[in-house]
């Protein structure tokens, strides 16, 4: 069934047309949580059939050629995407519920929601560059109105930041993807893997620079990263949540596309140097800052680093271990900032000039956050320390010393600004005190603790499941290494 | 969890069931909360006395028992673990003294609300450190090993409203973390140059060369600073932040031998080379004499333990390190025999603590009168520190004077050297200890007899009674522990060989060890009132605050310069970045001539274009909104002909009309502000922008020329224009596209155009409900 | 492609460009809408030659397939620019300005960065 | 705000936002075979209510459309993708097309595309865009909403 893959992407377009014309509160609520359940659902059906036939899945929109047609195409990265993404935007979608502020105030946010849900699955799935393209807009633009939904002052100052910077990035890449379509004739992304690898070098090289950019703004990377810490803090815990833990790895995943079907073996020395120069500059960032949002928003940047790093290596090994870094973190950083929604939902804040001695008000609280914070700084037995271990490992393999070694300074880095958090937020003197006859953080926001509980508990799955998972994981590098069984997939012999 | 087929954790894999039973019971301990602390204590000691016991049954079985679990196969990650001899001993050392400190700390506490959290982080830690002794393989004992270094961290930091202990507790952290990261580059670099990090693999055939070098480099790294060595010794007297029961157990006996362990497991494969052999000399050496130097100075008791356990631990890296056949018999039984007596001196310090509330030698005076019988286990023990005859103490340390003196054969002139630095290492470790003996349970001349606030239990004095005892027996028949250690000796070098006695005879170690205790003897007698107040220069915790301070300066001035907060500045680097994009690959093309280009396609092309171009430069100059926004509609009705001109009606139109509505939505806001734009300063000099901007344009139009020049295929349209009609029922072929071949790409653009239509009205309302928000507050203020 | 088109793309992204890099919103607006309509006259001009309507039928027509995907952009182009616009306006409310602040977090480290 | 109506303006928009009205959807339906279709004929109604803005201010726009204008946007949507999604439950790849001949009278026979309906979709979101868009930056927003 694969005509069934179109459907985590118009269900969430029809369902958002249905809550702009029907606006009550609990109807919108139950729509929304029936279609993210539904495309988790096919998510995961694809993802078990995908594994199970060792297939790359295609359905070509209208029922043309594929080779004419926009098509959708499920190979292994892009379905277990899919799958981990549908999962954590269901969760943030329940939290979201749970903190009451956001759609509280606005009959927007599912709307808007469903649509991010819609761009974010249509830019796994896309096998038409000019359609994933589209993708990035529906993103970014239900983004936009995510960030500014509240309309306070620090959001419209950020949400400037974030717009302004989201929209070169947009018109770079129509840029790229028009003179991709001047340069071959086409947009669709099997054709062009054969197509680009005719064109002149220099071409070819332009082209594979002006997506990089485009990308690169979207996942953050040095030198292109300054618009996230600026914006990511402002906006309410649930959309920042899934902005960190998604929307960058879109862009990550965009480069992995184009590295391995479009521009294969083109630019890793390159990719390598970003990656360490990501990694460094966005925990630098993290540790210059006393405010556990910024922190964490630095946080995001450096751990692009480390993906991009593993695309760098140009080794199935290098990408596998990337893969695996993308699964593990996606739920990890969603988890940490859900946590901060609490804190903030609890304190009104979550810098530490304001707050402090959490762990005597709430001992499992600290638990939550100190799991995926210790996942994040790559300390064993977590998911985060697997992917890292991957990572370095291949990069000894590789002989790429210099990089590796900026990777295990900036982890040990990395630990010393969660610690931060952990002395500066959970350690100290209660502060401030909390409301007479509270007693609980978590019992009293249910629902917010439910979600963050449930994805501590993925990531915690994840580093249980790491030797299936990985496995995984480099049947789907593998896949990547090998263009032409895409071409093969989608075009025929 | 690391599971494989058919096997269920239990009595199949005993030793895994007892580590995970360690985290089982920590956790509960940890989720049950506050008011059962009696129950916590009680499951806790259950769970490590079975720990003890089933270590005990399972060392009597004749096998080596064996368990493994893969984890990510592909890259070698299996956690492995082997109880062999001297996993047994090790694992004794935990289980027993742990199940003996918890029992202790009850007490300890009394009410304290953090026992809770002590008692499951306790437990916790048991069960990584046992995981950590049984592992029979780099990675298991990695894994293990940061998990102790979590858990001490939060043993550390239990008193977390104190600035001191928070301190130091990231102290500890940070280095030992930073060496646990070594640790994971040194099992990387096996895995890739050796295909295994298992022990016994490694052992069968040892990896040779550069790399496998920089690995022994870095596990060398690893034990130095989990070890408290030096440079790195300066954690360890700040983890004396923590309760003296986590002193006692981590940072005496257990964790910080974790570095031990891991030399002591390495030595027998990597030993002969002669850079591990100097860096742990040097270092081992150095690391005993300034923990001594430094213990002599302290005024708190438990500080000058800590100094001395950084000394032993400089004593015992020496002894593993060198790795003779001797020994490492040697070191084995010392290892044992410092757990109980430091052990014990630690929980004695604790019950003096208790009981007349300092532990400063300054204020503490005529304990040993009102308290005779603890002070009488705790001398005992202390004179086994400093290796009194016929205590436990002296008869390890005879044995590692005689395997030292014997080492030339093993190691040349080193063997010396280590000689004369252990001789001297011990006359201080003398010296500190009676400087112990006299300050905790003397009289001073000066001073009051201290008071008795709390009366000390049975369960503080207990375990001190037995520790004290172990020390003392162990002293008169020390060929009990001597058998015991041989088979663990063994284990970690086949050649291993030794035995412990009461009288060895007169010989040259003997007549050392009597030269030791007399010179030390005479040293502190003669040094005594003297005034320790010369530091030593080189201060390890001043450099590690320097550097995590500069680290941390270093941060904020990159972030300040990288993340300046401006959005131009974000804007000029971001176009920088694309026309270093675009010049890369204009220069990487070399040539650039463009076959078959015409001035201009028509007359009235050209002519708009003129146009265009004239308005698109008067829309920079101008200042005045509505200008730019007539300007912006001039040139997007003439792009509107240039289509029309192209051939392209449909694109014309939506253009004309888009452009129309374009300048609708810029008029009806622009209406609001003022006329004309602010001067904009900015942190980007205006020149440099237009430089930017100037190379953008001509790069992107050279680079669309080279591109233009390469088209190579034939367009997807050709087949659309065929398919059309007959397909899909439509003449004009773009409108088909957008409805039919490409629908798909419409859907999106709505739903794009709808949110934004939504965003739109969402600001508005926004700002609308602020407006009436102010508004009332504003009303309340005048009510 | 023709010289002047060639000409006409320069110029567009120049003055696109130099508008973007600014603080005032109104004028990045505006550059945003000079780099959308260079992006599309780009699109058009440098994959299809001048030609009759794409329309069954017509003869040595032009390609169709730039033409739709230019569509899609102008109306992407035109949500987004609308969006923006309010954006601008709210920002105009709440400063009486249309200049873009420097975000006030980053300024404090920036301040603090010789603190010890 | 525009100050005073223009009289001339009042005029034409009488008869011109009804001709503009039957224009758009002409443009919409022969959208499929000559240039037009949903955008430029969503675009030419936006257009209209644009007129009717200048002329009559946002109360007359506001009186003028029938449905609220983000309804419409979200009916738009629907029908469009409700038209994507229908040929799923057939097994077919979405979005795919069907051709129906039907004859009517006075028309005669007219061949009905079920891309046509899509197209209808467009039509209404774009005009319900427009409309938004014009309805929330048109009046005074921080005024007394007229």
């Amino acid at each position: 069934m694969n005509n069934w893959l179109a459907v985590p992407i118009v269900l969430p377009i029809l369902a958002a047309g249905v809550l702009l014309v029907a606006r009550d509160r609990a109807f919108q609520r139950t729509i929304s949580m029936v279609v993210l359940g539904v495309n988790l659902a096919v998510a995961v059906v694809a993802m078990v059939h995908v594994a199970r036939s060792d297939s790359i899945e295609v359905t070509a929109m209208g029922g043309w050629r594929s080779s004419i047609a926009i098509t959708l195409v499920a190979d292994r990265l892009s379905v277990m995407m899919l799958v981990i993404a549908s999962a954590v935007l269901l969760m943030v979608l329940v939290f979201a519920i749970g903190q009451g502020a956001s759609d509280e105030r606005s009959p927007l946010y599912l709307p808007a929601y469903l649509v991010l849900v819609a761009g974010i699955a249509q830019a796994f799935l896309a096998g038409d560059l000019f359609n994933l393209f589209v993708a990035f807009e529906l993103l970014l633009m239900s983004s936009y109105v995510l960030l500014t939904l509240e309309g306070i002052n620090a959001q419209i100052r950020s949400g400037t930041t974030y717009v302004v910077l989201n929209v070169v990035e947009s018109s770079i890449l129509l840029v790229g993807i028009g003179l991709i379509f001047a340069a071959t004739g086409t947009v669709n992304m099997a054709v062009l893997s054969q197509r680009l690898a005719e064109l002149p070098d220099s071409v070819a090289l332009g082209l594979n620079l002006l997506l990089l950019v485009a990308f690169g703004i979207k996942a953050a990377v040095f030198p292109l990263f300054f618009w996230l810490p600026d914006s990511y803090p402002t906006a309410p815990s649930s959309v920042t949540a899934v902005f960190a833990g998604l929307l960058t790895k879109v862009g990550v995943y965009a480069i992995i596309r184009t590295e391995t079907l479009l521009f294969p073996g083109g630019q890793e020395q390159l990719l390598l140097v970003i990656g360490g120069a990501t990694m460094l500059i966005g925990v630098l960032g993290a540790m210059s800052h006393t405010q556990m949002k910024r922190i964490l928003s630095f946080h995001i940047i450096s751990q692009i680093g480390y993906m991009i790093m593993g695309i760098g290596f140009g080794t199935v090994a290098g990408l596998a271990a990337a893969v695996f870094y993308l699964l593990h973190h996606i739920p990890v950083k969603t988890a940490l900032f859900l946590v901060e929604g609490i804190i903030e939902k609890e304190a009104g804040s979550s810098s530490f000039d304001r707050m402090s001695g959490l762990i005597h008000r709430s001992g499992p609280l600290a638990v939550l956050f100190l799991i995926p914070a210790l996942s994040l700084a790559g300390l064993p037995p977590f998911s985060g320390f697997l992917a890292k271990f991957a990572l370095v490992r291949e990069g000894f393999d590789e002989a790429r010393y210099g990089v590796v070694i900026v990777a295990i300074v900036v982890s040990l880095f990395t630990l010393v600004s969660m610690t931060k958090i952990w002395t500066g937020l959970f350690w100290g003197d209660v502060d401030p005190k909390p409301a007479a006859g509270r007693v609980g953080i978590l019992r009293h926001h249910r629902l917010m603790s439910m979600s963050t509980v449930l994805l501590v508990a993925v990531t915690l799955l994840i580093a249980a499941l790491a030797g299936p998972l990985f496995d995984y994981c480099e049947a789907a590098a593998r896949q990547l290494t090998e263009p032409a069984r895409y071409v093969r997939a989608v075009i025929g012999p | 969890m690391l599971g494989e087929p058919g096997s269920l954790v239990g009595i199949g894999s005993p030793m895994t069931a007892v580590v995970l039973a360690h985290f089982l019971v920590g956790l509960t301990i940890l989720a049950v909360g506050v008011r059962v602390s009696r129950l916590a204590v009680s499951s806790g000691v259950v769970v490590l006395l079975t720990a003890f016991i089933a270590m005990v049954a399972l060392a009597r079985r004749d096998e080596e028992i064996h368990e493994t679990w893969t984890w990510i196969g592909d890259l070698g990650l299996t956690i492995d673990l082997r109880l062999d001899g001297f996993a047994v001993v090790m694992g004794l050392v935990v289980s027993g003294l742990g199940a003996l400190i918890l029992a202790y700390a009850a007490a300890y506490f009394d009410h304290d609300r953090t026992f809770n959290r002590f008692a499951g982080v306790f437990v916790l830690f048991a069960g990584a450190m046992t995981g950590l002794v049984l592992s029979a393989d780099l990675f298991t004992m990695f894994v293990f090993w940061e998990m102790t270094s979590l858990f001490s961290f939060l043993l550390i930091g239990l008193d977390d409203r104190s600035e001191k202990a928070r301190k130091s507790a990231l102290r500890a952290l940070l280095t030992t973390g930073m060496g646990g990261l070594a640790l994971l580059g040194a099992v990387a670099l096996f895995q890739v140059e050796a295909g295994t990090t298992s022990f016994a693999a490694l052992a069968e055939s040892p990896p040779a060369g550069a790399v496998v070098n920089a690995a022994l480099v870095l596990v060398l790294l690893a034990a130095f600073t989990k070890s408290a060595q030096f440079p790195f010794h300066f954690w360890l007297p700040g983890a004396m932040a923590a309760p003296t029961p986590v002193s006692a157990y981590l940072h005496s006996a257990t964790m910080v031998k974790a570095g031990i362990v891991l030399v002591a497991r390495m030595a027998p494969i990597f030993g002969d080379r002669e850079f591990w052999r100097w860096s742990i000399v040097v270092c081992g050496g150095l690391t005993m004499m300034i923990g001594g130097l430094r213990a002599l100075k302290q005024n708190d008791i438990k500080l000058l333990l800590a100094f001395g356990t950084v000394s032993q631990l400089g004593f015992m890296m020496i002894l593993f390190g060198l790795g003779t056949p001797s020994l490492t018999y040697a070191g084995v039984a010392h290892l044992v025999a410092h757990a109980i007596f430091k052990a014990g001196l630690f929980l004695g310090v604790g019950v003096v603590d208790h009981t007349f509330g300092s532990r400063d030698i300054t204020v503490l005076s005529g304990v040993g009168r009102k308290m005779k019988w603890l002070a009488a286990l705790a001398v005992a023990n202390a004179l086994s520190m400093a290796g009194v005859i016929p205590l436990l103490g002296f008869a390890t340390k005879e044995k590692a004077l005689v395997g030292l003196i014997d080492s030339d054969h093993y190691v040349g002139g080193l063997g010396n050297i280590a000689l004369v630095v252990v001789v001297l290492g011990s006359v201080v470790t003398v010296m500190y200890t009676l400087r112990f003996i006299s300050g905790t349970f003397g009289r001073r001349s000066d001073a009051v007899d201290s008071d008795v606030r709390h009366r000390p239990g049975w369960l503080l004095v207990g375990p001190v009674v037995l520790l004290a005892g172990l020390s003392i027996i162990g002293g008169l028949v020390p060929g009990v522990l001597g058998d015991l250690v041989r088979g663990p000796a063994k284990s970690l070098d086949a050649a291993a060989k030794g035995h412990l006695v009461l009288w060895p005879g007169v010989n040259a170690a003997f007549l050392t060890s009597l030269g030791i205790l007399a010179g030390g003897a005479a040293l502190w007698r003669a040094t005594r009132r003297l005034e320790w107040n010369r530091t030593i220069p080189i201060d390890g915790e001043r450099a590690y605050d320097v550097v995590y301070e500069s680290v941390l300066s270093i941060s904020r001035r990159v972030t300040a310069v990288s993340q300046t907060g401006s959005l131009v500045v974000y804007l000029v680097a971001t176009m920088t970045v694309v026309l270093a994009a675009l010049v890369v690959a204009i220069f990487w093309a070399g040539d650039l001539t463009v076959d078959g280009l015409v001035i201009a396609d028509s007359w009235q092309q050209a002519l708009i274009v003129i146009g265009v171009c004239a308005a698109s430069i008067a829309l920079v100059i101008v200042r005045h909104r509505f200008v730019s926004a007539a300007m912006l509609g001039v040139v997007g009705f003439g792009v509107a002909v240039l289509f029309a001109l192209h051939g392209a009606p449909d694109l014309a139109l939506t253009q004309l009309l888009v452009e129309t509505l374009t300048l609708v939505v810029f008029l009806l806001v622009l209406r609001q502000m003022p006329r004309r734009f602010d001067p904009s300063p900015s942190w980007v000099p205006r020149v440099f922008r237009l430089v930017v901007s100037l190379a953008v344009g001509a790069a992107m139009t050279l680079f669309a020329l080279q591109v233009f020049d390469a088209r190579t295929g034939t367009s997807v349209g050709e087949e659309y224009a065929v398919l059309s009609e007959p397909e899909a029922g439509g003449r004009n072929i773009v409108n088909v596209i957008l409805v039919d071949f490409r629908g798909f790409d419409t859907l999106g653009e709505i739903t794009v155009l709808a949110i934004a239509a939504i965003g739109v009205m969402n600001l508005v309302r926004m700002a609308q409900r602020q407006r009436r928000i102010e508004a009332a507050s504003a009303d309340e203020v005048v009510a | 492609m023709s010289l002047a088109y060639a000409l006409l793309i320069g110029v567009l992204f120049a003055t696109g460009s130099f508008l973007l890099m600014n603080r005032s919103l109104t004028r990045i607006i505006l550059g945003v809408a000079m780099i959308g309509n260079g992006i599309n006259v780009l699109i058009v001009t440098v994959s299809s030659r001048p030609g009759g309507a794409p329309i069954v039928g017509e003869t040595d027509t032009t390609d169709s397939v730039p033409q739709a995907l230019v569509l899609t952009a102008i109306v992407i182009g035109f949500a987004l620019i609308a969006f923006m616009l309010a954006l601008a306006w709210r920002n105009w409310t709440i400063d009486g300005n249309d200049i873009v602040e420097d975000d006030v977090e980053d300024r404090r480290v920036a301040r603090r960065k010789d603190e010890s | 705000m525009i100050g005073k109506r223009l009289t001339v303006l009042d005029e034409a928009d009488r008869w011109l936002f009804r001709a503009l009205m039957l224009v758009s959807i002409y443009v919409m339906v022969r959208g499929h075979n000559a240039p037009g279709g949903g955008f430029a004929g969503g675009l030419i109604a936006g257009s209209a209510f644009v007129l009717r803005y200048l002329a009559g201010g946002i109360l007359r726009v506001r009186r003028s459309s029938i449905v609220n204008p983000s309804r419409l946007i979200g009916l738009g949507l629907i029908v469009s993708a409700v038209v994507a999604a229908v040929p799923l439950l057939s097994g077919d790849p979405a979005l795919s097309s069907d051709i129906a001949k039907i004859s009517l009278p006075v028309i005669g026979t007219v061949k009905v595309v079920s891309s046509s309906l899509f197209d209808l979709g467009v039509y209404l979101l774009v005009v319900g865009a427009v409309l938004t868009v014009l309805v929330h930056l048109g009046s005074d927003p921080l005024g007394d909403g007229t």
